[in-house]
């Protein structure tokens, strides 16, 4: 049965974007608790960073992805301190309505400098394949897959590591206690909320190349990136990434089995996040943190 | 605020509306006023755009050789932005018919957007002339009906299909094996049970139908199901931003099928721009396609020039290559400034009855209105069959079908 | 809530005139205006209630959408003339209102939140994928034969819009209203105090939901044409929110104040900007982050604020 | 001599409840001093305004001579003051040796860390047996036991411990306090916050009693064991005349 290894590979390619998309939203809720209605722009900005780099400047958008997440963790961190700190003890409601609103803002920034076309960035090992038997694998998304392990693999090094790293943890797991150990907790929301956006331009940036971009692929990504989250325990960065594959082979199997199947595919991420919120509100996989 | 009495307020509101009564009315007599409702923000602004440019290009070239007026009236051209979002659609329509009162109006370009716009013009009580140089949807045209003051200058999705399936029969003959993808929005619904009836009737066998959900990030599960049936013809029938990405899902999943047929997308530039290499023996319809050095009208020349002519001045003043839908905007304005001409006035009969009787010689061909399946007055329904070949180093529209107009013939995709 | 002042009676009172009069000066942009102000109005005191309840909806436009297909299925396939329609519209919200307040009774804040947003783009994509109940992508067209005329339609909106708000100072003064605060501001102590949190949450949102597709119902008669795009648009949860937070959450007339705010801001940004591609909305989520960080109670509450100076 | 840590009539509180009023308390340098009181009279409150962790309302608070008032909570610890809070409150996520690390975060107790690591896993060896382990997992006793070493790593000058006996089985209760002794004769002065009076006598050199949040008693160890106001402030009584 071919076609089901091949739909697992595809499956497993794509797992890893989502899991790369929604690690970043994972990080700033479990450190910030702030859910971000924004992300999907910073993907956005991520794809049209990469796009220009290689239409403008013919430069990959590999090479171009150290320079962007560079540029998205300064943005991140200034977006944090001129207008995320301000909401941090409102309630949740000033929270969600400001994320909606600069969601809103990114999306027409973007229709203003580069109009509502639709692009897509094209390097040459986007669409060359390799058949193996067969069963056919792209480059692209190989690479893609790829680029997203190594970006997750530093991440958790660095949280489980590192000083700072640590530091990240520990504010999340226990802010007044965290003070006591000399952590000062409003330059950790600022790093975690940076470090969130850069991950949301990387995941951008490597998208770039395998699907469209459009100011307004930001919504859908950030509804997908939510339903993993939520599945995979919110603010657990393992829960995440497995929650990533497995609504990404829910999604190929829904697509490939059930009749007129590719039109439910949308509907997999939203019973997830209806499905879940009613079994278990804290998320199944990994062990969510009190919020 | 509480010190205002209640009968200030009322005698500031009759004042303010009493003004705005007057003066509408006054400047009814020396105007015509053409309305655009277009799609200048959200998905559609690639449509939207176009019209805009090609409506202010045709009044500009109608002052250029007739001076300021048409028939003593001065051009008035209102314009409003639908934002691709259908409840302000129907919004801006009732402010162009009922407020602005216009009298011809031009647009919008999106199919989605004209169906959200149809009831909002049948419902006011002495709808406009209504010019719609994009939207192929037939749900528009079931919805239109009979009413004498619409005018279609654009293909409906079944001259699509009978264009298309004539021109493959011509070149590949009967029985070969058909796979279809269609998208599950207006675009998609609408398109494939034309495509379902035309193929049938051509003697085409269909082998797979697929529907895929409009913005998918993924297509390979479809893909995957489309190879197993082993079909000679993908015939798709989806909108851009789709048809790029299947095109090049297409393409990594090297599923090998010797002919892929899509509609409108391989004339647009985003496809070819997007898609390089990848765009190779596509093949798509279109009611204009560049380059056909079509001849001047004779009754006017400066009006309707030669199509070179035409292209050139074009790509001078917008630095681009000129699009259908902008084509299609320039030519329904000047049939409309025509109309107002020869009959000499605004009035909704009088324009309707000039624009039917008109016939000018254009660069999408003749522009002589007549019926289609439904709609009284449809124009440009005939559509040319091409298929995008490598020439050089860049790739051009070859046309096979009809074969009056053919400068080539279909061939089959190379095996990757 | 001190009780209103005689000059905000007035003012309400002659806001509700306006409205019921204005349809019939034959001033048609006037006219649909006051529709969008009285529809906007709507779907914000309806959004309103629920956050008075502690309930952040992202989902307002599942309502919106219900009630619209709602109302025009039983126009187009039983034949229900307008007023019957509204019917079955009111019915489906006040279930959907309801069920979600049963199935998510445990659910708080981003939680709740994030499942009405699951259940708008849920629906939207049900209805894509049933075309022969909704005619999915195609659309759905009234049937014209049952169009009431135009005057019918504009007189129902500022109704729906004066019951909603009714409906809304009704509640203020029941002892719903303290309940609802006490559930607000902490929803174990509230509890304690024998408030049984479930059913209050159910009666809220079974009204705030009958209002909200109530409104759908109408406008989709006036727009006349339904596709799952425009029934479950993203743009009315947004609105839904904007007309309360710009007029003020938890006060009765913040509502009604913000949705006339919001409709007119729409119209400046649209005829100031409307030829520039994109900068309307641009700037309307430049005003949504200004209130939220400036504003947080909204112009009532600036209002409040100056008077009591 | 002046001493390390000196509280002036702190008033102090949450929201618009008063819970201290007009505390002031002195301890000195290698001294053990503990503060006793029943429940809710304020002791963890002090504790969390010395931390820095509650802003006081006014009053001042003197460290090592200097006003520190003004110094943010997470800078207290680099000035020397520890405090191991009330709930222990480890990090659940973490084992017990990245809990460790994490006392030593502040970059003077980051120099010496291997050192300070050996010190404390030798006071407390039931840490040494359970490192690999998640703090959160752990019993009562060996979660108090890593917030006191917790607290150690982090080299302080002024060690708080915010009720360590609480919960604990009396076995248990013996070993906290042998390490809390040895860790005074290292020299390092305690504030020590308590419920179980005797425990705490035994170990401390003098101590106050607080009461419905001011100075109810202060004196030697001695003197306050055998004190009526002591028994009478530990189980909340009014005591008629004051010492």
């Amino acid at each position: 049965m071919t076609n089901l290894l091949q739909l697992l590979i595809d499956a497993l390619l794509m797992g890893g974007l989502y899991a790369l998309m929604s690690v970043g939203l994972s990080l700033g809720f479990g450190v910030v608790r702030i859910i971000n209605f924004a992300h999907g722009e910073f993907v956005m900005l991520g794809a049209y960073g990469a796009y220009w780099a290689l239409t403008l400047l013919h430069v990959d958008p590999l090479l171009a992805l150290p320079f962007l997440i560079v540029l998205g963790y300064l943005g991140g961190w200034l977006l944090f301190r001129g207008v995320v700190a301000w909401v941090l003890k409102a309630p949740a409601l000033n929270q969600i309505l400001l994320t909606f609103g600069i969601a809103l803002v990114l999306q027409h920034i973007a229709v203003v400098l580069w109009t509502g076309d639709v692009r897509s960035a094209m390097p040459e090992y986007a669409l060359s394949t390799t058949i193996i038997g067969d069963v056919f694998v792209v480059h692209g998304r190989l690479i893609a897959f790829l680029v997203a392990g190594t970006l997750i693999a530093a991440l958790t090094t660095w949280l489980r590591y590192s000083e700072t790293g640590r530091a990240v943890r520990a504010v999340a797991q226990n802010h007044d206690a965290a003070i006591l150990m000399g952590i000062n907790p409003g330059r950790i929301y600022a790093l975690a909320f940076a470090m969130s956006t850069a991950l949301g331009i990387a995941s951008g940036a490597i998208v770039s190349f395998l699907i469209n971009i459009t100011p307004f692929m930001g919504f859908s990504i950030l509804l997908k990136a939510v339903a993993i989250v939520i599945l995979g325990g919110l603010g657990s960065i393992a829960g995440t990434v497995i929650s990533a594959f497995i609504l990404a082979i829910a999604e190929t199997m829904v697509a490939y089995y059930v009749p007129e199947g590719a039109g439910w595919t949308e509907g997999v991420a939203f019973a997830v996040i209806v499905g879940i919120l009613l079994v278990r509100p804290r998320g199944i996989i990994g062990s969510a943190l009190a919020t | 605020m509480g010190n205002i009495r209640a009968s200030d307020l009322r005698r500031g509101a009759i004042g303010l509306v009493m003004g705005l009564i007057l003066s509408t009315a006054a400047h009814a007599q020396q105007e015509v006023r053409i309305g655009l409702p277009v799609e200048l923000s959200g998905r559609f602004v690639a449509f939207g755009a176009q019209i805009k440019r090609g409506v202010e290009t045709a009044v500009e070239i109608w002052k250029h050789t007739r001076g300021d007026k048409v028939a003593g009236r001065d051009i008035v051209v209102i314009e409003h932005d639908t934002q691709s979002n259908n409840s302000t659609t129907v919004s801006v329509m009732n402010q162009l018919i009922n407020s602005d009162k216009v009298d011809i109006l031009i647009g919008p370009g999106g199919s989605d957007s004209g169906a959200a716009a149809v009831p909002s013009w049948k419902q006011a009580a002495t709808h406009p002339v209504w010019i719609v140089p994009g939207v192929s949807t037939t749900v528009v045209e079931k919805q239109v009906g009979k009413d004498p003051y619409f005018f279609h200058t654009f293909p409906w999705t079944y001259q699509y299909h009978e264009t298309i399936v004539a021109g493959l029969k011509q070149a590949l003959g009967t029985g070969k094996k058909v796979a279809i993808i269609y998208s599950d929005g207006a675009y998609g619904r609408a398109h494939i049970e034309y495509a379902r009836q035309y193929l049938k009737d051509g003697g085409f066998q269909i082998v797979d139908e697929e529907l895929i959900r409009e913005g998918a990030p993924d297509f390979l599960p479809t893909l995957l199901k489309v190879r197993s049936a082993h079909p000679e013809i993908l015939y798709t029938l989806v909108q851009t931003n789709d048809a790029i990405l299947l095109a090049k899902q297409i393409y990594s999943a090297k599923l090998n099928i010797p002919y892929l047929i899509g509609t409108f997308q391989a004339t647009l530039p985003e496809f070819k721009n997007s898609l390089g290499a990848v765009q190779n023996c596509w093949t798509g319809v279109n009611s204009y396609i560049m380059n056909l050095h079509t001849k001047a009208d004779q009754a006017e020349p400066k009006l309707f020039p030669a199509g070179d002519e035409w292209e050139a001045a074009w790509r001078t003043k917008y630095h681009k290559e000129p699009e259908y839908m902008e084509v299609g905007a320039y030519i329904s304005t000047m049939l409309a400034l025509l109309a107002v001409e020869h009959s000499n006035a605004v009035d909704r009969d009088h324009v309707a009855t000039a624009l039917a009787a008109q016939s000018y010689q254009t660069i999408m061909g003749n522009s002589r209105f007549g019926p289609s399946e439904i709609a009284l007055h449809q124009a440009f329904g005939k559509v040319i069959d091409f298929q995008l070949q490598k020439q050089g180093d860049g790739y051009d529209n070859v046309i096979f079908y009809p074969p009056e107009r053919a400068g080539g013939k279909l061939v089959a995709c190379p095996a990757q | 809530m001190n009780p209103p002042s005689a000059a905000a009676i007035l003012l309400a009172v002659a806001a509700a005139i306006a409205a019921l009069v204005i349809p019939f000066l034959g001033m048609p942009l006037l006219t649909d205006i006051d529709f969008r102000i009285c529809a906007l109005a709507m779907i914000a005191i309806s959004w309103n209630m629920m956050a008075g309840a502690g309930l952040v909806s992202l989902g307002h436009s599942a309502f919106w959408g219900l009630g619209s297909y709602a109302a025009i299925l039983s126009a187009n396939d039983l034949g229900a003339p307008f007023v019957v329609s509204l019917v079955p519209a009111v019915v489906a919200g006040g279930l959907l209102g309801a069920g979600l307040a049963r199935m998510t009774g445990r659910l708080r804040g981003i939680y709740f939140a994030i499942s009405t947003l699951a259940t708008s783009e849920g629906l939207r994509v049900l209805a894509t994928m049933l075309p022969d109940l909704t005619g999915g992508g195609n659309g759905l067209y009234l049937d014209s034969t049952l169009f009431p005329g135009n005057a019918a339609i504009s007189l129902a909106i500022p109704c729906g819009a004066i019951v909603a708000a009714l409906i809304a100072w009704a509640i203020s003064r029941s002892r719903y209203a303290f309940a609802l605060r006490a559930m607000r501001n902490n929803e174990a102590a509230s509890q304690m105090l024998g408030v049984a949190p479930i059913r209050f949450r159910v009666g809220i949102m079974a009204v705030a939901g009958a209002i909200a597709s109530l409104a759908g119902a109408i406008n989709a008669w006036h727009g006349g044409y339904l596709d799952p795009g425009v029934a479950f648009d993203l743009k009315t949860t947004i609105d839904a929110q904007i007309a309360p937070i710009l007029g003020g959450v938890y006060t009765l007339p913040g509502p009604i104040i913000g949705a006339i705010a919001t409709i007119a801001f729409e119209e400046f940004t649209r005829a100031l900007f409307g030829g520039m591609v994109g900068i309307s909305l641009l700037v309307f989520g430049l005003v949504l982050v200004a209130v939220v960080l400036v504003l947080p109670q909204g112009l009532v509450g600036l209002l409040r604020k100056t008077r009591r100076r | 001599m002046t001493p390390l840590l000196s509280l002036s009539n702190i008033r102090a509180g949450y929201g618009a409840s008063l819970v201290l009023h007009d505390l002031s308390i002195e301890v000195g340098e290698g001294e053990v001093v503990c503060l006793l009181g029943a429940n809710g009279a304020g002791k963890t409150t002090t504790t969390c305004v010395i931390a820095g962790l509650v802003r006081p309302w006014s009053g001042e608070i003197r460290f090592a001579g200097e006003s520190i008032a003004e110094v943010p909570g997470h800078r207290r610890v680099s000035l020397g003051i520890a405090l191991s809070p009330e709930g222990r409150q480890v990090f659940p996520e973490m084992t017990v040796h990245e809990n460790l690390l994490l006392g030593s975060y502040a970059p003077h107790a980051r120099r010496d860390r291997t050192r300070a690591m050996d010190q404390v896993l030798a006071l407390f060896p039931r840490l040494e047996e359970r490192l690999r382990q998640k703090a959160g997992l752990m019993s009562g006793g060996e979660q108090q036991m890593l917030a006191i070493g917790r607290a150690i790593m982090s080299r302080p000058r002024l060690l708080m411990l915010d009720e360590p006996s609480l919960g604990l089985a009396p076995r248990i209760v013996m070993d906290v306090y042998a390490a809390v002794a040895e860790t005074a004769r290292a020299g390092i002065s305690i504030l020590l916050v308590e419920q179980n009076t005797e425990a705490a006598l035994a170990v401390a050199d003098r101590g106050y009693v607080l009461a419905n949040g001011t100075i109810a008693a202060s004196g030697s160890a001695a003197e306050l064991r055998g004190s009526a106001l002591v028994r009478s402030a530990f189980l909340g009584i009014q005591a008629e005349s004051a010492p």
